[in-house]
Formats: structure tokens, C-alpha cells, sequence
């Protein structure tokens, strides 16, 4: 019974990105897309995804690439495409999104 | 077919867009639908239970009376994050219809426990 | 897997709508089906056929319409949503004396419960948000 | 004093087009004067006359149309903003090989260029946000 | 050469307050409409509008109905209606919208 | 008549919204009208700035290009606000064209300075 989330907003909504964070339990993945790829540059926000234990962090590949970001992967941090953002989906019971 | 559980997160305040209408809609009709629907009120969308609404003057729709019709389609499982609430300097008895606090790892259970969850 | 989609964002001042048509391409090309397609909020002007971008910019009108046909999705537009914005078909700017329409087949105005009854048979329900 | 309106916020998910038509209402019950109404971005929605609100609920299309002929106010609809989010007036309509139109007087499509021709003869130059 | 600065987004888009807050010169006047006027019971927002030296801090009438708020009076703070608004836009001689 | 020296206050990222596209869009028409342009990048709009910027796979324009025929129109004062860059690990080295920082008490001051003030 583990969730995907997706939040596409800017890490600016910092009030939209602390909900988001409090709500992942362990099992889940949160996918970055659209303008909040910025996390992975953000200086607060990627260093707080960096500490979350037990969660998959991915990034969309075409908005990491739209938007000329680095992202560096690691254990708990990837870097996706679309054919992988839909076996994401499957894998998980059901989606949120936050934006 | 297994009956599913919808959990609804509004987090916009109501009037500067049509946000907390448009999910008011859906969980209208998804309980007329008979699905078990909760609602839990996150950032600036615990003012939508304020009683002391007037929105005459800019002409839209009160939706605190909206709200206040809830229980009447069986949506009785309303919550408001509590931190939200402090905030925003909201008490209970300022609003429409009983609702209860619940903090953000209550919230993060309830996504874990409903089948379908949808945010606005 | 059967999915269902619920598009929120604007058509053509979020990128929303163009991350849900990818998302959709991709799961249809891995043989994953499609239950429905709703568009909800500001997504419903997706299904005015009088947008007319720029030729070097997306038509995201005409992506949906292309892959609807190719797959027959169901791509239904809140039919509430889109009154109040403007965006109506045939039958619709017939009962409120309108003079023409903006959207017909295969985008389809129906209603909310068209949204829940999605979210009761398709195994998962994905949001694309404003 | 000569005032110009900016309207960016869109005409159906944000209350800023109300608000700006209460400020223009009011400016002008002040005596003051109106140079310009200015509708870009996601405002430019407002221009469609297919827009169908419930009748209880406001409907902006018809607030702005009725001030303009009552002040004979000059409404300004991005031309770009508008195409690509399909509002069009009947010469767009027949340019682009459209069967319908949606818009017409007293809203008129027009380029970016009547904005900066309002800022700078306009005293007063003010915005209503997304 | 004073301005008039309109705020219409909610106190939890932190970023975009902290901007204009930091836009404010002395003579200048912060008018809050719609969705911005939740500033007046927003804990740490609401304080620091009253520390403001030299701005005028108006709200809007129409919108602190609408939302059923209490706004209290005081030297700095006023709440006006559509008519006044007009007239803010007129003593400063230029407006700028914070959204 | 006098003419008016105009400042454009950009606070989005590119790609999300329609937002920064429109704002370079008014900015241009504004130079081309012979009308003084000053641009100030607040909040998320530095990294329109960015060289690295392909947005073929999302299907957009790529902002970047369009922010380097700027200084064609004439378009020379761009401002970065300081803050802003930092948050987002952003270097002048790493954006299409001259710019400079400025701080938020910098900004307050070019607010007075000018007579139009369009923020987007």
C-alpha cells in the first residue's frame, strides 16, 4: 500500500514542499517533475531530500534536461524517464500529487 | 467490487480561485456516488469552514453553506491540519460543522489507508 | 493496468497538460489501457478546437484528439467546468442560445460522476495538478 | 486622472478580473477616466461570449461588455495570448480556417504594442494578478 | 514618487510576501485584496506588517467580508473600500502588483 | 512627452506557466516602442538565464534563446536578485548573457526610480 507522489511546483512554495515531505512514509517515491526539479539545486530542499530516510527520490528526465539542471544520483536518488515514470505508477497502490 | 475510500486534501483558501469549489464538487458527488469520502483541510483551506463568511459584495457563492451541507451527504469524517489552523488563529467554534485536528503524520497515515487520493 | 488520468492544469498556462499526454503515450505504447481521461479546472479550454498556437508551438488540443483516436480513450471534460469557462459542444450552445460552439467529438462534456465511476474501476488514479 | 487596467489572472479561476471591474467601475463613478482595459495571459478568456456561468454566479464576459458600452471603454484583448488559448474575433476565425469565432465588439484583439501605447499615456497603470 | 503596492496571494506564498515587504520604502502604501487579506490573522505575517515604519497598510473591505475576517484599525493599519482604493491609486504616483 | 522608463519584474521559473514567455514578450514590444526596459529576475526567474536550458522533450521554446536577443533590443539592464541566485546555486558564468546582482533593498530603490513597474 505504498504511494507514488509527484509535485510539480518550485521549491519557492516551500509551504507546498514541507506537506509533501511530511507526508512520505517508508515505501514511497516521490517524483519531481515539471518546475520542481529546481529542488535538485535548491540549496534547503535538496539537502532535506537528501535526509529522508526510506523514500525513493526521482527526477524527470525531460524537465531536469528542459530546464539545463544537474542532478546527481545517488542510493536514494534517481534520475527517470517517462516509460519509468508509468512503471512507478504500477508499482505503487496508488498516486498523490501535490501542486 | 470492493468499495473504495477517497480522501480528499484541500489546501487553498476559498475566492481567489475556483480550487476549493471545484473540490467541494467532487466530494459532493463522489458521496453521491456512495463512496466513503474524508476531507482533511491543509494550509490555507481551514478558512473555507469560517461561518462568518460574506462574499455578497464580490459576488461568488457562500461556501461555508456549502460546507455546512456536507454531514447532510454523509461526508461526517472532516479534519483540519492542526499547525494550519494555529496559524491561521482558527478555533473550532469558529466554524461551520465539528471537525477534528489531526497533525502531519496523522495525515501522512491517511493517505497510506484510503484507496483513492485526490488534492486541490 | 488500467488507468485513469485527471488533468487539472490549464491548457495552455501550465505544462500540465502536456506532462499527462506524455505520461498517457507512454503507458498505452508499454500495453497498459486507458479507462478515461478528465479534464477538470482550467484543463477544459484543452478541449476548445478554436486554439490556434503559433505552428512551432505544441497544439495540445490536437495531441489529445490524435491519441484518442488512435486508441479511442475516453476523453471526457467536466461538463460544469466548462459552461462557466466557455467551452461547450453542439447540443450544449444550442440549450443556452449560444450562436456557435467550441468542441465536439472525441472530447466529450459530461459530468463529475464521470470522475468517480473512473476512480471506482481503473486500478489507478493519476493527477496532473494546476 | 487617465488610468489604464492590466489584467493578467484568468477570467474564470481567479477573482482578480472582479476585482479589476470594481476598481473600473469605481474609477469611474470618480469621474476619472479610462483609457484602456488590457486583457493578457489567462485573462484573455474573458473575452469569449460562449461562456456560460450558472445564473446565480457572476459572469465577467457580460460585467466588462456592459461597462465598455456604457463608458465606451476601450478593451484591449492580446492578440498572441489569445489565438494560441483559442479566443478569436470572426477575421481570426476565417484566417486560421476556424468554422466558429467566440469573440467580438466590444472586445478587440490586439498586439502587446496597445499595452506599451497605455503605459505610456496612461497617469496610472495597474495590474490585477494571476 | 510614492507607490502603491497591491498583495493578492495568502500569507503561505512566504517568498512572494518576504519580496514585497522588502519592496516597501517609507510613504508608500501596502493595499491587501482577496486571497492576501488572510494576512490579518496570520500569525508571523500579521506581526510584522505592524512593524513597519512609515507604510501605509490598507486592507480591502470587499475581501475581509468575503472571508470573514476581523481586521483590527490602528495609526498604520486601515481598512478601505472600492472607492478608496481609487484614491490610493491616485495620491501615489505609480502602483505595483505583488501575485 | 516625457518618456517613461519601464521596469519588469520577473519572479517565475520558465516552462511551468506561460508567465516568464509573456513577460520577455512584453519586454520586447516595450523596447521596440522605443521605451527604456530594465529587467529584474526576483525569486524563481534567474534560471530563465541558464545556457544549459533543452527543452526540446517538453515541446517549448527554449526561454534562454529568446533572453539572449535581448541586448539586440537594446534591452542591457538585467538584474539578478542576489538572494535568489544563491538559493538556486546560480553563477554568472553559467547564464546566456551580462547580468548583474542586485539586492532586495536595491530593488526597493528601482521601484522608485522608474515610472511603470510590471511585475510577472
Amino acid at each position: 500500500m505504498t504511494t507514488l507522489h509527484t509535485i510539480n511546483k518550485s521549491p519557492s512554495n516551500l509551504a507546498l514542499w514541507h506537506s509533501c515531505m511530511a507526508a512520505l512514509l517508508p515505501g514511497d517515491t516521490l517524483l519531481i517533475i515539471e518546475n520542481g526539479v529546481y529542488a535538485a539545486t535548491h540549496t534547503t530542499i535538496a539537502e532535506q531530500l537528501s535526509t529522508l530516510e526510506g523514500i525513493n527520490i526521482s527526477f524527470l528526465s525531460a524537465d531536469v534536461q528542459a530546464r539545463g539542471l544537474v542532478v546527481t544520483e545517488s542510493n536514494n536518488t534517481s534520475i527517470v524517464d517517462d516509460q519509468q515514470f508509468v512503471n512507478l505508477a504500477c508499482q505503487h497502490s496508488k498516486t498523490v500529487s501535490w501542486f | 467490487m470492493q468499495q473504495k475510500k477517497i480522501l480528499l486534501i484541500l489546501s487553498r483558501a476559498p475566492y481567489g480561485d475556483a480550487h476549493a469549489k471545484e473540490a467541494l464538487d467532487v466530494a459532493l458527488t463522489a458521496a453521491a456516488f456512495g463512496l466513503p469520502v474524508s476531507l482533511v483541510l491543509t494550509q490555507d483551506a481551514p478558512a473555507l469552514l469560517l461561518k462568518s463568511q460574506q462574499p455578497q459584495q464580490i459576488q461568488q457563492k457562500n461556501l461555508a453553506s456549502i460546507c455546512s451541507a456536507l454531514p447532510m451527504y454523509d461526508i461526517e469524517n472532516i479534519y483540519i491540519e492542526t499547525l494550519a489552523a494555529q496559524i491561521q488563529q482558527i478555533t473550532l467554534d469558529q466554524l461551520v460543522l465539528p471537525a477534528e485536528f489531526v497533525n502531519e503524520a496523522g495525515i501522512a497515515l491517511m493517505i497510506r489507508n484510503h484507496d483513492v487520493v485526490l488534492r486541490f | 493496468m488500467l488507468f485513469s488520468i485527471l488533468i487539472y492544469g490549464s491548457a495552455h498556462n501550465s505544462q500540465s497538460a502536456h506532462t499527462a499526454y506524455r505520461f498517457a503515450d507512454s503507458a498505452l505504447k508499454a500495453g497498459h489501457k486507458i479507462h478515461r481521461i478528465f479534464f477538470y479546472g482550467e484543463s477544459v479550454h484543452t478541449a476548445s478546437e478554436l486554439s490556434a498556437p503559433p505552428r512551432d508551438e505544441q497544439n495540445i488540443h490536437q495531441l489529445w484528439k490524435e491519441l484518442a483516436q488512435a486508441h479511442e480513450l475516453d476523453l471526457v471534460v467536466c461538463i460544469a467546468a466548462a459552461l462557466k469557462r466557455g467551452v461547450m459542444d453542439k447540443a450544449e450552445a444550442k440549450r443556452h442560445e449560444k450562436g456557435s460552439f467550441n468542441s465536439q467529438a472525441p472530447y466529450e462534456l459530461s459530468g463529475l460522476g464521470q470522475l468517480s465511476e473512473a476512480a471506482i474501476i481503473s486500478d489507478r488514479l493519476i493527477t496532473f495538478g494546476a
